[in-house]
């Protein structure tokens, strides 16, 4: 295995580190937004993979133009399923946000333990 | 030679999300996020993925990045130190990314053509578009019709993304504090930005229509355009104040955007089933199918475009206009 | 050989560009406090941005994506500076003075002896 | 347009369309009509979808018209109109109860916004169960997921906000989970189709990947499904969700995320994957074993009614993966039955909690006392569904211990040491039953709650409704019995 082609698969490691980062900051950090942000790195982690997959070496962006011959497209279908998934993250990060503002509210705080040292 | 430029930009992607992590201030860690996001949309446009790179800049690093903020400003932007050990979760993740990267070396390596995922179904979409609804871009194709059903599905995460909201911050503040006047005035004192967003403003909301309506041609498409949309309204709600914002398009206008919308998209593939198709077939929606497929696609994009830009709007002004807590 | 020059010329002005990018990007990491930065920042912003898209519409040829470029330049354009603007005008109102010596803005603590 | 073959997609659509609708019927208690109109829609579908493949044939629905691994195809089988049954009949019932007690819990009007993410939360679930596209179940978790907790979200309480941010957070990650997974199969497969994946596994020569894609997904719908050790969100979430909102959601949700497990274990890894069968269950059965005894342990101790009830839950998730992880004809009939007969007493016992709720402020066992004499229809109804829970012979709860006992004595000398568990578990169930009986028989009232009475006549009829079926589906099994037979016929077929 030469050196090339092991870098071709550095996008998924840095998919692996990328995901493992934002996992870390969800489940060890105890500041409820930097929690979200972990959420949102680990969900982007996942998109790097799906379209990572996609490329196809030589191929352009899937748009097909009318009159040139032979041309090698990159998948697709990944591309629509991360489309939906960025919108799917983004909505579940404004929810979370919504709740965390109104555990201020209620608590005064937004850092986990003392939410729960204060119930 | 873009290969290198993507390990390059790969690299700072992996340093930028150990810095966000890494950092007290909540503020630097938004900030941080949001050139994430544009890191991330650079990926993907390097790895062909046009439509994908102008959501995530779009979303990830615009829309987010305001919702980021003004829940920054409802509740504390410095994080608390925290003691204890670490090493239970440092060697669960640890162990979580050996794996993965114990799975990448049966992975087919980046562009190879051989890969499975271009084999099977891809090249059946890339070969049948022009046949069957003859607009050029197989992303819009797929995202509109052959997955349309995801697509409505999506729409209604957003909806209820737009209700949640709405439902959770819509109990009043347990502590009202005096109104404050000088929040809503904005930048209005600020002469340079004013004239400068004044003049984008209009440039913003055309290139957004632009991209609604050119979705089949180029990259682009509903959400894209809801989203540009929405954040050329933010700019307007930034420059002029947010109670200036929401008198040019009423809560209840946005709110009417995202049911119509969702309806919108709905109501076609209930139409197509009372037309004798399989809901959300829009080729029974005229005599040519070709066409019927064409036209179902804009409308449905249209429905598309109106969800998402009421409903990032109407989550903007459900935390925008909650009375800061001192 | 006009091809060639114009070749020539573009790369000229795309390596300026670059090169202003680099010394914006020295100037942030080097200078020592918050207004002297943002002056180094404001480089990029400008001078970088007509270097680079010059260049890159050299390379484009007479075309669309050579008013698509354009019209991008303008945008950067306004909306550098501008940002620049608020960003001057926000730390002036928050309460920082300017001092266009080599006093460092931060917190004297964290200054080495 | 041909009725009966829309059903599938009618199923969703139905409810789905329906949510956006609600939201604009601001005027006092017209959201609560139309949404429990629509729920009730949903349940005749399900019926009629159940009716339809009673037979064991399967109904497919290309959606959009296009064939089906390109398209996004539904499939409604036995197992799945099982599953369809219990989500749109807890969904209907809770709904049908819902008025007063929801009136008393959220302002009227934010009501209007709560039955929308109700019906969200319905076609999120019923689009889970009917889709046949991997990631198709993606999307409609999500739709069910961002729903479920602006329900859980209206709980009066303050501590409704962190628990439904615990939830939200560790609900995320199983998706997330879920996505690379799924993403990990495509990539060696290039399909999404759920029965083309299963066709295709069986290709691909490196297997490494596809290995990692089933822990993901196992792990991924085990934290959704809440599975020991993977439940801590539940207690929290369930407690201190509105009362309507517990019984809807502890009837169905974590069993969807179950249906999608047993699904992908069973039809598209066990076919192709050498040893699948033992992995699976040598990684399942213990969890089980431990969610069954632990839980049922935690239950014993637990002061607080619902969140006794919840331990409770997490116990009987156990009982439904012990069936699964048997990978026996007869052990995928006794969880199939479970699913359904768990809703049953489940949703019974939060329905006379939330009439319980109703009166007393404070659902904290020693609070109780004196009910019976106070509510005495509620207690009757309650202790009918506790003894179906427990597993008492002529109620429902009874059928599917029996069956899965049953399937355990298939196993030799393994299957005497799990039936011992299964007995020693339902000691303990008739414990923590005993528990609550005993303090709403037989403990003195508290000072100020002696002038209390029977909750309100809706509730209570749907509570005793439910309790009657308790008893009608232990001594008349035969319609579940069938569906959940035909089940496991079509799972272990899938394979062969």
């Amino acid at each position: 295995m030469n050196l090339l082609e092991l870098l071709g698969y550095f996008n998924y490691w840095v998919f692996a580190i990328i995901l493992t980062v934002g996992l870390y900051a969800v489940i060890s950090k105890t500041n409820l937004i930097k929690k979200l942000i972990g959420l949102s790195i680990f969900q982007s982690a996942v998109f790097l993979m799906y379209i990572t997959m996609d490329k196809v070496e030589g191929g352009t962006a899937p748009i097909i133009q009318a009159g040139v011959e032979d041309q090698i497209f990159s998948n697709p279908l990944p591309q629509v399923l991360i489309l939906t998934a960025i919108v799917v993250g983004v909505s579940t990060l404004s929810l979370g946000l919504a709740m965390v503002v109104r555990i201020s509210e209620c608590y005064g705080t937004i850092e986990e333990n003392e939410i729960l040292d204060s119930d | 030679m873009i290969f290198i430029f993507g390990l390059f930009l790969l690299t700072l992607l992996v340093i930028t999300a150990i810095a966000i992590v890494r950092t007290e201030d909540l503020f630097v860690a938004v900030m941080l996020t949001s050139i994430f996001s544009l890191l991330m949309a650079a990926n993907f446009f390097i790895l062909d993925a046009a439509d994908v790179a102008l959501t995530e800049a779009a979303v990830g690093a615009g829309v987010t990045t305001v919702i980021f903020l003004c829940a920054l400003a409802l509740t504390d932007n410095k994080e608390k130190p925290r003691q204890g050990s670490r090493w239970v979760t440092f060697s669960t993740v640890g162990v979580l990314a050996l794996l993965i990267i114990y799975a990448t070396f049966d992975k087919p390596r980046l562009g190879d053509p051989d890969a499975p995922v271009h084999q099977h179904i891809a090249p059946w979409y890339i070969e049948k578009t022009t046949e069957y609804m003859d607009i050029p871009n197989v992303v819009t194709a797929i995202l509109s019709s052959f997955r349309g059903y995801d697509t409505l599905g999506e729409v209604f995460v957003v909806f209820a993304a737009c209700i949640g909201v709405l439902f959770i911050l819509g109990v009043s503040p347990p502590r009202k504090t005096k109104q404050t006047t000088e929040k809503t005035t904005g930048l209005r004192h600020h002469l340079i930005p004013q004239v400068v967003g004044r003049l984008l403003i209009p440039f913003i909301v055309l290139f957004g229509l632009y991209v609604q309506f050119h979705g089949e041609y180029g990259p682009g498409g509903g959400f894209q355009a809801g989203a540009i949309i929405a954040t050329g309204v933010i700019l307007y709600a930034l420059l002029e104040g947010e109670s200036e914002a929401l008198r040019a398009i009423p809560r209840g206008v946005l709110l009417g955007m995202v049911i119509g919308g969702a309806l919108l998209y709905g109501s076609v593939g209930v139409v197509c089933m009372f037309m004798g198709g399989a809901f959300l077939d829009y080729s029974v929606l005229a005599s040519d199918p070709v066409f019927g497929q064409q036209l179902g696609i804009l409308i449905i994009e249209a429905g598309v475009g109106m969800a998402v830009c009421g409903a990032l709007l109407a989550i903007f002004h459900a935390f925008a206009s909650r009375e800061i807590l001192s | 050989m006009i091809d060639v020059a114009l070749d020539v010329l573009s790369w000229i002005l795309l390596v300026l560009g670059g090169a202003c990018v680099l010394i914006g990007g020295i100037g942030g990491l080097r200078l020592p406090n918050f207004y002297t930065r943002i002056h180094a920042a404001s480089l990029t912003d400008t001078m970088a941005t007509i270097l680079i898209f010059s260049g890159m519409m050299l390379q484009a040829g007479f075309s669309l994506a050579t008013l698509k470029l354009f019209a991008i330049m303008l945008f950067l354009l306004l909306t550098g500076p501008t940002a620049t603007y608020a960003l001057a005008n926000a730390a002036l109102l928050s309460g920082l003075k300017p001092d266009a010596g080599t006093t460092s803005d931060k917190p004297k603590e964290s200054l080495p002896e | 347009m041909d009725l009966l073959a829309h059903l599938p997609a009618l199923q969703v659509v139905v409810p789905m369309l329906s949510a956006p609708l609600i939201v604009l019927l601001q005027p006092r208690g017209l959201a609560w009509a139309g949404a429990t109109a629509v729920a009730v829609l949903s349940f005749a579908i399900a019926v009629a979808l159940a009716l339809a493949v009673l037979d064991g044939q399967t109904i497919e629905y290309a959606m959009g018209g296009w064939p089906a691994p390109y398209g996004i195809a539904l499939s409604v089988d036995a197992f799945s109109s099982l599953v369809l049954l219990v989500v749109t009949g807890a969904a209907a019932a809770a709904l049908l109860a819902a008025k007063p007690s929801i009136d008393q819990q959220i302002e009227t009007e934010r009501q209007p916004l709560f039955f929308s993410a109700w019906l969200l939360v319905l076609s999120g679930l019923v689009g889970i169960v009917v889709s046949a596209d991997a990631f198709n179940i993606f999307v409609f978790m999500e739709i069910s997921s961002l729903a479920s907790y602006i329900l859980i979200a209206g709980g009066p309480d303050r501590r409704a906000l962190p628990a439904v941010f615990k939830y939200l957070m560790m609900g995320t990650i199983g998706a997330t989970f879920y996505l690379i997974g799924v993403g990990l199969i495509y990539m060696m497969t290039g399909t999404l189709n759920l029965a083309d994946m299963e066709a295709r596994i069986g290709d691909v020569t490196d297997i490494n990947p596809i290995l990692v894609a089933a822990g993901f997904i196992t792990i991924g719908l085990a934290l959704k499904a809440a599975v020991f050790p993977l439940h801590v969100w539940v207690p929290n979430a369930y407690t201190h969700a509105p009362h309507m909102v517990t019984v809807f959601l502890a009837a169905c949700a974590t069993k969807v995320a179950l249906y999608v497990l047993i699904r992908f274990d069973y039809m598209v890894f066990q076919t192709k994957l050498d040893d699948h069968e033992v992995q699976f269950a040598m990684f399942v059965m213990p969890l089980a074993i431990l969610g069954i005894l632990i839980a049922s342990a935690v239950a014993m101790f637990e002061g607080h009614l619902k969140r006794l009830l919840a331990s409770s839950s997490i116990a009987q998730i156990g009982y439904i993966l012990l069936g699964v992880s048997l990978v026996s004809m007869a052990g995928l009939t006794a969880s199939a039955m479970h699913i359904f007969n768990h809703a049953l007493a489940k949703g019974g016992l939060f329905l006379a909690v939330a009439c319980l709720a109703y009166q007393y402020r404070d659902l904290r066992l020693n609070q109780l006392g004196g009910a019976s004499a106070r509510m005495p229809w509620t207690c009757a109804a309650f202790v009918v569904c506790g003894l179906s829970l427990i597993g008492v012979p002529g109620t429902a709860g009874f059928i599917s211990k029996w069956v899965l006992i049953n399937a355990a004595f298939e196993n030799g000398a393994w299957g005497w040491a799990l039936v011992a568990i299964i007995l020693v578990s339902s000691l303990m169930a008739v414990v923590y039953v005993w528990r609550i009986v005993e303090a709403l028989y037989f403990q003195e009232p508290v000072e100020g709650n002696d002038q209390l009475s029977e909750a309100p006549i809706q509730i209570l009829l749907v509570t005793g409704l439910v309790a009657v079926l308790n008893i009608y589906f232990g001594l008349f099994p035969q319609v579940p019995l069938e569906l959940a037979n035909s089940a496991a016929v079509l799972l272990l077929e899938g394979s062969r």
